[in-house]
């Protein structure tokens, strides 16, 4: 039985402008001990889909509109604060992009990540601050029992997200959200707490929904991957199948325009034109169908379903159906294509 | 990670991903080859993308949308016409005393009757009986006929009563209603001598019922008086009809303008002085708080931001305003700045005001500026080499505008009433003229009886600081990006 | 923290000092002679007061007088009631408008939390509105207004009772305190109201305040320990100017409520000019306003960590 | 907290309050005062409010009566002519710590006042006794003064020049008796404890800024006349409306109500009663070379336009205020009766067109335009109600901008005495029941006659009245000065002051009095 169950999420926000449709039926699941990478353009909606699934979205202006989360069999979605509050912390476990502002400034590293022991586990006073000093050490913080009552003004970027980890891990989590962890770090430090997330993930079978926008990051670390676009999932496949047999025209773009990493394959990197759709009023058919270069007259009119061309490997273009086929360029990975009507009966 | 399997391997059965599958399938069999010709490129650069703005149109845009600013916007503006169109259309001189109308409440139009001039009115005095006492007065009879010399009207009410054998002096009392239990009203007459038998009153007279008693006494008052009433019929001295209507003569009609919001302790129509007090309590509770909040700010943000001596030095120098009294100084700027007697004390005040009122803003916008001196997008601002003051003023204050804001619009009220409370050493508004809060002041002693005269005056204060409270979140919510979600 | 304290008390020192000299070249300057009475006086007799008083010597030596007296800590004689030592004065009446200044401006900002953190949790709703409409009604109404209304309740109070429930002026016992307090704090407590509400607001959408929930904490925590310890900074920062604004503000309700403090004096000698009065209570009231600025600041340095280590290295 | 929870608490704390001290079993009056008084040295005192408290603590010579007449005071006995004075003090007369009160003590308090190291602001009133303004301008030792004590119940004055009103002004507090022993010149009347009594009340208790208690004393020569116990103020408060509401909630017995406060007071139906305090107000002119009220047309174009009746009936807002008729008032005493009943008055009449005619006569000495007039006032709420009432007045009777010049205190005496202003609204409260405590205030040798009215005739007829203490003569000169002064148009009298006071039922005998200390509570009886 899957760890995690996403069924047709829908959030939407009002603001000054209008409703925005941020998540427009997302669906996706985890198995425990695996790892799910989200990956998209800034404000495809990967961010606004996890929080709303932890109940982070501040409402208003924020609205979940429709969809079910099911965590371990139980409905998550919309829980009454106090049940919510059960699971937040201590079954799943979240660590944010900014590690500068995502730490109370006025209160000790070791109070912050301590009071999450002592409201889950009534873990309190010098237990609670030996228990924040392991876990320092744990996520590889030097001189953890000094630095326990330093303020997260006195820690570099690292290590504040070592710090954050910490806390995420503090109650043996069975799942670990990070949303976009490495982004605000340099290179080196992003490698290392990829590594440790990692470490921590073998050691404790914590299953993992990893948010980024940085293919490298999801090469190193994830399962599987979807791949979201305005609001939507448009393409779900493992880690291979995602680099070497992309069956979206987004993901083939996003591969285009990421360096290579051989150094041979010297071809120019070419950007996806265009932007985003407005999510004030989303586009009737495909979203993506406006910088899409193999784009046709259904995909104006309709939005494609998000088809199984194989059973771990499904994406939202008509160019799998019967009748796009032939227009299917050779760089999109084929599958079962959808039927014409004919067949259908047949 | 598996997509969830279809729970029927049927081909045309899509993932649910989809609203309402059923539909989906139908919409999905009615393609024909024709729907996948490839569509040309140009026509798809087309894309809806959002017009970039600036930040301040952007500000600009979401305080438009902000129904509670725009309200209070408008308020503001209509108190600002209020003050300065409004004199064109109520043509009253607000510093024209009408004396048979002090402290009125709102009252309507009224025609009343001019009265004829009185003539001077002299004591009469009875040769027959003596002036000093004989008898102790607690015995004292009362008089024994109380008449009236001539009609009483609202300019006069002439009486005389017999005497009283014995008696040293009379009290003369007037109530506005029926005396008993040793009340008899307002003492309106103290007659010195025994034999003095006639008395005018003439205090403060309304077109209303009076009871009128007589008291005889001398070293004590007598328990026996006798009372009459009186009903004065409406109606105007010869002066004041003329001080309207320069020809008015005894016996036309003067016509009394209607006024919405009463008169004041002198008679002078309410609305008026609202109308050109506004101006003055306007101008000083906008720009003094502004002026004074602008040096606070910088003073505030440079201390902040340098940190170090010079912010030692700054902090000394706001804890040493601080702590100067505050009266004396201002008497100190008035005869330093201010002009001889008549002439306005507005810029003096102004710059009073602005010299002591600016180090509450100070310790707060410092107090901000150094928890946000840390932050990376200031680092950040710093390594791309943006000058110290540009990092302040484009980066660091913007993000403290929610308590400078907050500041500004508790400080309006504050340079209102201490604007009224400077005109009473001379400074500010020159008399006849008043401003708001000068209004307040001279409307709190009888607040419990003519409550008019307190109310209106606070009324408009408190909608306009109302007005510039809301202005100020709305401002604070359209400039602060972070809030762009929330409201 | 020790060093920093005895650098600030130094500095406070110094500051002292110049509100002194200040006020003491004010006073000569503003016009007005401090002896004359209302009836006018035959030239002997006002040179044997200035004698008295030392006015008849050159400003400058007056100043040097000034100067030694205050540092062995005399003021000198009132000259309006020049049997009282100016010492005697701050002795008898400091301890009362501190009491006062301190009990309001303890309502103020407890008041001033509590209700800015209601408002900011329920924005926008009834309740939000209602206390806005309360704190406009607090600040554009002159504080004497509320000072009668006060009295006005206090004498229904006690005539429906029987008994004296609320004194309606006095000095002396908890109740007198009761009204005085609320009247003299209501003004700063609407704008710490404000104050608080609007840091609130800006908290609540901090990343850490995210962080919090998603730690699954419950509310009362999120909101003590993270969202109103982070926003009650702003407010301390504005307790040392709220002092000054509470204890000139006495002046209002010490007259009103018959209060025997230091607020009536201040206004009286600056009317009367009188000399000495106005350089002891100035320089009385600039100490304990620099001592309570440090002190706020300390607190604050107690709060917010970043700055009290930032003035510790400074 | 829902509400009705917060109710409930609410309710609870009221109940949980014991009521405040059951009445005190003595019998006791509550007062409140305006101020603090600032002095209670009575070599020194100046102010109303110390003044009445020293009335009730101390007894010079005489003191005032149930109706303002002189009556004995420590003195049993005494004789006065033109050279000379002696009185005979009463055997029985005691200091509060049971000294007997003996002669010497006047002396030591009369030479304490003159002495110039005391430096009294009221000595010219002791100015009558021989060498009185020599020993005060320091030219004499202060034991030239014309007065001895040849035994302890004997007191000689030698007077400098007759005068007339001396037994009046031996109920004055300056005339109070000090004892040598006992007086230490900075810290006396500074404390209840630095204070010696002889009088019907001793101070008991003074909390500084808050409360003063009066005991009986019961060595009081005259105590069995006093029947009250106590007299306590535990109020000290300007402000009407407290006073007002003090009044109400019955934790004072006397109020003195104001303009504000009247039409409340009728609505409470509060028995009250009103008292000519003796104090005239008038506008007085400044006549220094470079003013333009220095010019005689304008004076009197002002003064014709000024209708007295309207201003006191409906501006200065108080039932019972007298018509401004001259610089001495109605009741001031004269030969034998009022000085105003033989020596009247006509009312004057305002008359525009004669007003415009002045008008046009000063314009043309004044070189054709006249400049705005500074109008000098004090920054009380009343005085810029009719500050405004005369701008307008003027402005449009005359065309004449009058510009308001409001100061607080010291600031407005001050431009008083340096003659910064055109006019000043002016008042004079008497210190003696005599015309001349008004009449010398206008001669040019007097330091309060700030606008340096200079006439020659009224110098020499006021002169004339000081030289001599035959009433008759007196009288007719001071007459005819203030005559000179009114002709002059030197002042335009405006209104003599009555003040609106109300008492609780259960008090009664409350004597106010125009001179001396005042109110006077040493008469009441208290009923419950």
């Amino acid at each position: 039985m899957s760890l995690l169950t996403v069924e047709d999420l829908r959030v939407e926000f009002d603001t000054y402008g209008g409703i925005v449709k941020a998540v427009r039926g997302v669906g996706f699941s985890l198995e425990p001990g695996k790892s799910l990478a989200i990956v998209g353009e800034s404000g495809c909606g990967k961010s606004v889909s996890v929080q709303a699934l932890m109940g982070l979205i501040p409402t208003p202006p924020g609205r979940i509109t429709g969809g079910s989360v099911r965590f371990q069999g139980k409905e998550i979605l919309g829980l009454p604060l106090r049940e919510a509050n059960l699971i937040r912390g201590k079954e799943i476990g979240m660590i944010f992009q900014d590690p500068m502002s995502s730490l109370n400034p006025t209160m000790t590293v070791g109070k912050q990540i301590g009071e999450t022991l002592r409201y889950h586990e009534g873990v309190t006073g010098d237990a609670a601050r030996k228990a924040a000093i392991e876990l320092l050490e744990r996520v590889g913080i030097p001189e953890a029992s000094s630095r326990v009552d330093a303020f997260p003004f006195q820690f570099s970027g690292g290590m504040r997200q070592r710090v954050m980890i910490a806390m995420a891990i503090a109650c043996r989590p069975s799942l670990l959200i990070a949303d976009e962890p490495t982004t605000a770090l340099d290179v080196t430090v992003q490698a290392q707490i990829l590594e440790l997330i990692a470490e921590l993930q073998r050691e404790t079978q914590m299953s993992l929904i990893l948010i980024t926008h940085d293919l490298g990051v999801v090469a190193r670390v994830a399962d599987d991957v979807a791949v979201m676009y305005a609001g939507q999932i448009v393409e779900t496949a493992s880690v291979d199948d995602i680099f070497y047999r992309p069956a979206h025209p987004y993901t083939l773009g996003l591969q285009a325009a990421r360096p290579p990493a051989d150094e041979q394959l010297r071809r120019k990197l070419e950007p996806i034109l265009g932007s985003p759709p407005d999510l004030f009023r989303p586009p009737a058919g495909c979203a993506y169908r406006a910088r899409c270069p193999w784009a046709m007259r259904v995909c104006e009119a309709q939005d494609p379903p998000l088809w199984p061309l194989e059973p771990q490997h499904s994406s939202r273009c008509w160019l799998h159906h019967e009748y796009g086929s032939e227009r299917r360029p050779e760089r999109l990975h084929h599958g079962a294509s959808m039927p014409a009507p004919g067949a259908a009966q047949a | 990670m598996s997509v969830q399997q279809p729970v029927a391997i049927h081909p045309a059965q899509p993932v649910r991903s989809a609203p309402g599958a059923a539909e989906r399938t139908r919409a999905l069999a009615a393609l024909t080859r024709g729907d996948f010709e490839p569509v040309p490129r140009e026509s798809l650069e087309r894309g809806p993308s959002r017009p970039s703005l600036s930040y301040w149109q952007d500000a600009w845009i979401r305080l438009r949308k902000n129904k509670q600013a725009l309200v209070s916007l408008g308020i503001i503006i209509a108190l600002v016409l209020f003050t300065l169109l409004g004199p064109l259309l109520w043509r009253e001189d607000p510093s024209a005393p009408s004396l048979s109308r002090i402290s009125r409440g709102p009252s309507l139009v009224s025609d009343v009757p001019v009265l004829p001039e009185l003539a001077p009115f002299t004591e009469e005095t009875r040769a027959d009986v003596p002036p000093l006492p004989q008898a102790d007065g607690a015995t004292l009879a009362a008089p024994s006929k109380l008449e009236w010399l001539e009609p009483p009207s609202v300019q006069a009410v002439r009486m005389r009563w017999d005497p009283v054998p014995g008696a040293a002096g009379y009290l003369i009392y007037r109530s506005q209603d029926p005396p008993a239990g040793g009340y008899f009203g307002l003492p309106v007459g103290t007659i010195e001598a025994g034999n003095v038998v006639s008395f005018e009153d003439s205090f403060n007279l309304e077109d209303r019922k009076y009871y009128y008693s007589v008291v005889a006494r001398n070293v004590s008052e007598s328990k026996q008086s006798i009372t009459r009433e009186v009903v004065l019929s409406p109606g105007i001295s010869l002066g004041d009809a003329q001080a309207i209507r320069p020809g008015a003569q005894p016996g036309e009609m003067v016509h009394f303008a209607v006024r919405p919001f009463g008169t004041d302790a002198l008679g002078r129509d309410l609305l008026a002085r609202l109308m050109a007090g506004g101006r003055v309590s306007l101008f000083i509770g906008f720009f003094a708080p502004l002026v004074a909040l602008s040096i606070g700010v910088l003073i505030g943000g440079i201390a902040g931001f340098a940190g170090g001596k010079i912010d030692q030095w700054l902090m000394r120098i706001t804890d040493f305003v601080l702590a100067l009294p505050f009266l004396l100084f201002m008497i100190l700027f008035k005869v330093m700045l201010g002009g001889g007697p008549g002439q306005s004390g507005i810029s003096a005040m102004l710059v009073a005001l602005i010299a002591l009122s600016w180090t509450g803003v100070a310790r707060l916008t410092r107090g901000q500026v150094l928890s946000l001196r840390e932050s990376e997008f200031v680092q950040a601002a710093r390594l791309l080499g943006a000058r110290p003051l540009y990092i302040l003023l484009r980066h660091l204050l913007p993000n403290t505008l929610g308590v400078i804001l907050v500041s500004f619009t508790f400080a309006i009220p504050g340079a209102i009433f201490t604007e009224a409370f400077l005109s009473f050493i001379g400074m500010g508004v020159e008399p006849p003229a008043a401003s708001w809060g000068s209004m307040c002041n001279d409307g709190i002693g009888t607040f419990l009886t003519h409550p008019h005269e307190l109310i209106f005056p606070a009324v408009f204060i408190s909608v306009a600081v109302l007005a510039f409270n809301l202005l100020g979140d709305g401002l604070r919510d359209a400039l602060d990006p972070k809030m762009r979600s929330v409201e | 923290m020790l060093r920093y304290t005895l650098k600030r008390l130094g500095a406070g020192l110094l500051t002292v000092y110049f509100i002194a000299t200040a006020t003491f070249l004010a006073m000569h300057f503003v016009p007005g002679d401090p002896i004359a009475g209302n009836k006018a006086m035959r030239p002997e007799i006002r040179q044997n007061l200035e004698r008295k008083y030392g006015l008849d010597k050159p400003v400058s030596v007056q100043y040097v007088v000034f100067l030694r007296n205050m540092l062995h800590g005399d003021f000198g004689i009132s000259f309006t009631q020049p049997n009282r030592l100016v010492n005697d004065i701050i002795k008898d009446h400091f301890p009362v408008s501190a009491l006062l200044g301190v009990l309001a401006l303890s309502v103020a900002s407890i008041g001033g939390v509590l209700f800015g953190s209601l408002t900011a949790v329920v924005r926008g709703k009834l309740t939000d509105r209602t206390v806005m409409f309360f704190v406009i009604l607090a600040v554009s109404v002159p504080s004497f207004v509320f000072a009668a209304l006060a009295q006005q309740l206090a004498i229904l109070a006690n005539a429906g009772a029987g008994t004296t429930l609320l004194p309606v002026a006095g000095w002396g016992s908890l109740r007198h305190m009761l009204m005085p307090t609320l009247v003299l704090g209501l003004g700063t407590m609407a704008f710490l109201t404000r104050l608080m509400r609007s840091s609130m607001l800006e908290i609540v959408n901090q990343d850490y305040i995210r962080t919090a929930k998603a730690k699954g904490l419950p509310t009362h925590r999120v909101f003590f320990s993270h969202q109103l310890r982070n926003a009650i900074l702003p407010v301390i920062t504005v307790l040392g100017p709220s002092i000054a604004a509470i204890t000139t503000g006495g002046f209002v309700v010490e007259t009103v409520f018959s209060i025997p403090g230091l607020g009536r004096y201040f206004v009286q000698a600056v009317q009367q000019l009188d000399y000495t009065v106005i350089m002891g209570l100035t320089v009385f009231y600039g100490a304990f306003l620099v001592f309570m600025v440090i002190l706020v600041d300390i607190i604050y340095g107690f709060i917010d960590p970043r700055i009290s280590l930032a003035k510790a290295a400074s | 907290m829902t509400p009705r929870r917060l109710l409930a608490l609410l309710a609870l704390c009221f109940a949980g309050l014991a009521p405040l001290s059951a009445g005190a079993e003595p019998r006791t009056l509550k007062l409140l005062i305006s101020s603090e008084p600032p002095q209670m040295n009575s070599a020194k005192a100046t102010d109303q409010i110390s003044g009445m408290l020293l009335g009730h603590l101390m007894e010079g010579l005489t003191r005032y009566g149930q109706n303002g007449e002189l009556i004995a005071g420590i003195a049993e006995s005494w004789h006065i002519d033109d050279q000379r004075a002696s009185f005979q003090l009463r055997r029985g007369a005691l200091w509060s710590d049971g000294k007997p009160v003996r002669a010497q003590d006047f002396v030591f308090g009369w030479r304490t006042v003159v002495d110039p190291k005391t430096a009294s602001e009221y000595a010219f009133i002791l100015y009558p006794l021989k060498n009185a303004e020599a020993i005060n301008g320091g030219k004499l030792p202060p034991s030239a003064l014309g007065v001895s004590a040849p035994d302890d119940h004997t007191l000689e004055i030698v007077f400098e020049n007759p005068c007339g009103y001396f037994l009046g002004l031996t109920a004055f507090p300056t005339y109070l008796p000090l004892r040598e022993d006992f007086y230490k010149s900075e810290r006396y009347g500074a404390d209840a404890s630095d204070l010696l009594t002889n009088g019907p009340f001793n101070l008991t208790r003074w909390v500084h800024g808050a409360s003063l208690t009066l005991d009986k004393n019961p060595q009081y020569w005259n105590a069995d006349r006093i029947h009250v116990d106590r007299i306590e103020i535990p109020y000290i408060t300007s402000d009407p409306n407290t006073a007002y509401n003090l009044f109400l909630d019955k934790k004072v017995d006397t109020l003195g109500i104001s303009k504000e406060n009247l039409d409340r007071a009728q609505a409470d139906r509060l028995k009250m009663k009103a008292f000519a305090d003796g104090s005239v107000w008038y506008m007085e002119f400044n006549f220094r070379q470079e003013r333009v009220t220095r010019n005689y047309h304008l004076r009197k174009a002002l003064q014709l336009v000024f209708d007295a009746k309207e201003y006191v009936s409906r501006v200065v807002g108080i039932p019972g205020t007298k018509v401004g008729v001259s610089l001495i008032p109605a009741w001031v005493p004269g030969v034998n009766g009022r000085f105003r009943v033989e020596f009247p008055l006509a009312p004057r009449k305002t008359d525009f067109a004669e007003a415009k005619r002045h008008l046009e006569l000063a314009r043309q000495e004044l070189g054709g335009t006249i400049p705005p007039l500074v109008w000098l006032t004090d920054d009380g709420p009343a005085a810029g109600r009719q500050a405004e009432y005369f701008q307008y007045l003027f402005l449009t009777r005359l065309g004449i901008e009058l510009r308001i010049d409001r100061q607080i205190f010291k600031q407005r005496l001050a431009k008083m005495t340096a003659g910064d202003f055109d006019i000043v609204s002016a008042g004079w409260g008497p210190d003696f029941a005599d015309p001349m405590t008004y009449a010398d205030l206008f001669t040019t040798w007097n330091d309060n006659n700030r606008g340096k009215y200079k006439s020659e005739k009224y110098d020499e007829l006021i002169r004339k009245a000081q030289s001599t203490s035959d009433a008759p003569t007196r009288m007719s000169s001071m007459a005819a000065a203030e005559q000179v002064l009114l002709e002059d148009v030197g002042i335009v009298p405006m209104n003599e002051r009555v003040i609106i006071y109300a008492h609780q039922p259960r008090v009664s005998g409350i004597v106010r009095h125009v001179v001396g200390p005042d109110p006077d509570y040493t008469w009441i009886t208290l009923s419950d």
